[in-house]
């Protein structure tokens, strides 16, 4: 179950890993890419950082909402609306108490799909977003299930995005975004946000 | 790396004030925004709204005054801008009769608008959009992000811009702009590639010999990498790939617009477009329109792109030939 | 050396083709010469003419139509014209009010507009001639062949043409000339050099990390080589230089021109102007004319250059604020 | 005493040897110039042989206002007004028939002056045709001593014409129009011009 404490923790650590993977990111997107997805994510998480620093909150959905128009604003580029509507969309869902976890990553899921029209194994966020929120609902999301994920877009042709582009080029190096959202349901199981 | 910058970081800011500065007889920036406005108003006519990335200048501020844009959001260097931007944009503009925004084709740039029309659907501003699409050296199918948004883009803001200005409502501006925008299509070739300040380094290596046909504006890789050819040879190439695409006819009435990427000097743009103009005739087309410039740069990346415009209408030709004050048509 | 051309003996010829091509409205070529001369004409007038070496493009051919020249002489590459060629624009654009040849500071313009001169009063054409001069980076004395022409030589054309298009008779403008052009200073920095297309290879060697203060625009060196610098700096650097040509005081009125060298981004000359914007408010002058852009360049040079122009006569910013109709101002 | 004849061979030997020193004329010129002394001057005196060749002459006046013209709309640049004033002045001395050398040769050069208005030491062509005007009204015209004036242009500090603008660093090169003069006077020579 999600608290207002739980979910701030979980967005801090979040923004953490991603300033500490920042390079790692963009050479990613390098690759495939225009090399910006670390940059991009860094500056909208460290927006994210600041504003749920700036008050107190009393729901869940205050957090995520907020947390999620700081990330649209800032991230910018393909993944700003993706993570944005990501949040919106998980804040819709958290209504104005606590709530529950895999509803709000479905909700979550249904709005980058909404905004992206990606599919599976288009070889984008979705690849991961798709198994990891399928695996909360069955509680069975682990690091390991979340790296094979990540992995397991390399071998796939993009055809979404920029990296779509390149076409055959595409294989052999993996998505960014992928790896991006690796590190927001990593971070869901150390901070216990799907513990009892 | 050399550039004429300070930090970086901050090169988008600077290059908005610098703008401001000089033209303020055509626009200003809204406060705390990177949003470039007209100072110009037009009560009671659609608002066009176009924006992206920077590093593409003039486009899209320049572009912005009476007959043309609205306004233009401008993005991080090759980043589009956030929804937020764009909903200030889209606010300031309005005029009453809705806002239309011209899209690039690119997913950041189609999902933040869309998120921004979205946004202002909720303030009960009556928001559409339109993408362009008019880069033909990538395949355009439903299993990719589609054809690029490129430099035919300021066609589109030229004649919608003339169309919203003669008062056409939002819907009439949308059912024109279907028309309009598969009647355009563009091809490059570059010669060398843009370096992006906050990287420091080109996004792609061509040696001192060689040329890529059909990279895009940020870079984006090309179809072909050959030998340096004569602006001839490099002529013909680019209007057999537009003619296989157009598949026009003897008569056919057209426009041209030559486009230099950044660093390529006006001299080699024009002796390009005098072969053009040879090939073009012995196509036997009637070419009613021609432009030639530094308009849809890609920072400082050598090169030249082909716009071609199938002139189905008179009326769209009397748009793009129309007087309009803005800093860079 | 990479450029889209053909043949390089060429490529003059070409671009006056494709020029003409691309802008029949504004201009044509003189049969069997490199003259560009406008389509308009302004009888009893009149008619104001400059020419140089190309590779500076859009100058002088731009710079055409109503309000402005009626005639530009192109040689080839950083070369002057010849005599004959600059006679036929002048007997070509006499209106019957005589003729004003405006000539960049070069040896070699010199002799040959001054010899086109006399053979024109052979024909009983009157022609008078003005020297530009406002390239502060070259010590002006009797012993050098004095201060080049360059960038400001824009502003000459455009107060001269407003001028002339006024109807002042061919003494009066000289006289203006007179006042006008010791009131323009300008002063450039380099990032790399020109590559003449006949030479193929760089004027000059600049290393990835220098630049160059006080270079021409054939490539002609400058005063002082040092490391690069930011946009900040390099802006101190040129406003220093022209504060203590002028010797300006709190309040006085100027306009500023920020002149890309041919290759470098409008972003970045935003970015410069900018910086100049800063440093003019410390100066707490006036500055009620700016202008942007690429107009006197140096082939592929990268550089900028920058151009202040005391505005001692309100009508002088009249005729620089006079719409014309031009392919480039 | 100038000839027809003599004045076209004169002539033709002279663009001969221009056409051969091109790339040393334009490497002379790169190093204080443009670089396109050679090409100018090859360009013009090529122009010049076809007109010479186009028609029969009658009068040494007529020769040389002929070649003057080509010289003067095809060189271009600064040589191209001086070499075109120097042949047109010279024409205007050598009236209607036959005419003294060493009277032609004088009115070049105060054609050459009154455009450049050059001085004696501004490293310029002025340079060698001051002494070789001289030389030849004194019988003593050599291909030694052009050698020397043209050498003598080295040490000299430019003031005049584009190398001016390298001031200090115009010292230690030879000027290219020097070295072009230098040319004109040994064919002179060579074709017996100067012979009684
Ligand atoms: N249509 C889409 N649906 C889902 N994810 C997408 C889509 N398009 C792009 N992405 C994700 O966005 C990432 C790239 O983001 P980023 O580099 O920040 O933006 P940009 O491509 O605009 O530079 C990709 O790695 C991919 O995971
Ligand atoms: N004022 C002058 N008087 C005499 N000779 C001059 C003068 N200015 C330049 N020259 C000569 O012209 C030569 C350069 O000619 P050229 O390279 O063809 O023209 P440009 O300098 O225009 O490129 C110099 O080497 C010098 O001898
Ligand atoms: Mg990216
Ligand atoms: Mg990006
Ligand atoms: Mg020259
Ligand atoms: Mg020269």
């Amino acid at each position: 179950m999600l608290t207002v404490e739980k979910t701030i923790r979980w967005l801090n650590l979040f923004g953490q890993k991603v300033e500490e993977k920042k390079v790692y990111l963009s050479e990613l997107d390098q690759a495939i890419g225009d090399g910006d997805h670390g940059t991009n994510m860094a500056r909208g998480t460290a927006a994210m950082k600041t504003v749920l620093e700036q008050k107190a909150y009393d729901t869940v959905q205050d957090v995520l909402k907020t947390a999620g128009m700081a990330l649209l604003s800032k991230i910018g580029g393909a993944s700003g609306p993706l993570y944005g509507s990501a949040f919106i969309g998980m804040a819709k869902q958290a209504g104005e108490g606590a709530a529950d976890v895999s509803a709000i990553l479905e909700a979550g899921l249904e709005g980058i799909r909404k905004r992206g029209n990606a599919e599976a194994g288009d070889k984008t966020m979705v690849d991961v977003w798709l198994p990891a929120v399928d695996a909360v609902k069955n509680k069975e999301l682990s690091r390991e299930r979340i790296d094979e994920w990540v992995k397991a877009t390399e071998p796939m042709k993009a055809k979404k995005g920029r990296a779509s582009y390149l076409g055959e080029r595409s294989i052999g190096h993996m998505d960014p975004g992928a790896v991006s959202s690796g590190l927001l349901f990593e971070s869901m199981i150390e901070e216990g946000v799907l513990d009892e | 790396m050399k550039k004429i910058m300070n930090e970086p970081e901050k090169i988008v800011d600077e290059m908005l004030d610098g703008l401001v500065f000089t033209e303020d007889s055509i626009v200003e920036r809204l406060p705390g925004t990177n949003v470039i406005a007209r100072t110009y108003r037009s009560e009671g006519k659609v608002a066009v709204i176009s924006g992206g990335g920077s590093g593409h200048e003039p486009t899209h501020a320049g572009f912005v005054g009476k007959g043309m844009l609205a306004a233009a959001v401008c993005g991080p260097v090759f980043t589009s801008p956030a929804p937020d931007q764009i909903l200030e944009a889209v606010k300031h503009a309005d005029q009453g009769a809705g806002v239309l925004l011209v899209i690039k084709n690119y997913t950041g740039d189609v999902m933040n608008f869309e998120m921004a029309e979205e946004l202002a659907a909720m303030e009960d501003i009556s928001v559409d959009h339109i993408i362009v699409n008019d880069d033909v050296a990538v395949e355009d199918s439903t299993y990719t992000a589609g054809r690029r948004g490129v430099a035919g883009t300021i066609l589109v803001h030229k004649i919608i811009g003339g169309a919203a200005e003669a008062g056409l409502p939002l819907k009439e501006l949308k059912t024109l702009a279907d028309q309009l925008i598969p009647s355009i299509k563009t091809l490059a070739v570059a010669l060398s590639a843009a370096t992006v300040p906050e990287v420091g380094k080109p996004g792609f290596e061509l040696a001192e010999d060689e040329i890529e046909y059909g990279i895009g504006i940020h870079g984006e890789p090309g179809y072909r990498r050959e030998k340096i050819k004569s602006s001839k040879e490099m002529a013909l190439e680019l209007i057999e790939q537009l003619k296989k695409n157009f598949n026009w006819h003897v008569g056919d009435r057209y426009g041209v617009l030559v486009n230099g990427m950044g660093a390529t000097p006006l001299m080699e743009q024009y002796v390009f477009i005098n072969d053009i103009q040879h090939l073009l005739r012995e196509e036997q087309l009637d070419i009613a329109f021609k432009k030639v410039g530094s308009y849809m740069t890609s920072l400082d990346m050598a090169g030249i792109s082909l716009t071609m415009i199938r002139l189905k209408e008179e009326q769209w030709l009397k748009w793009l030939q129309e007087p309009v004050t803005t800093i860079a048509w």
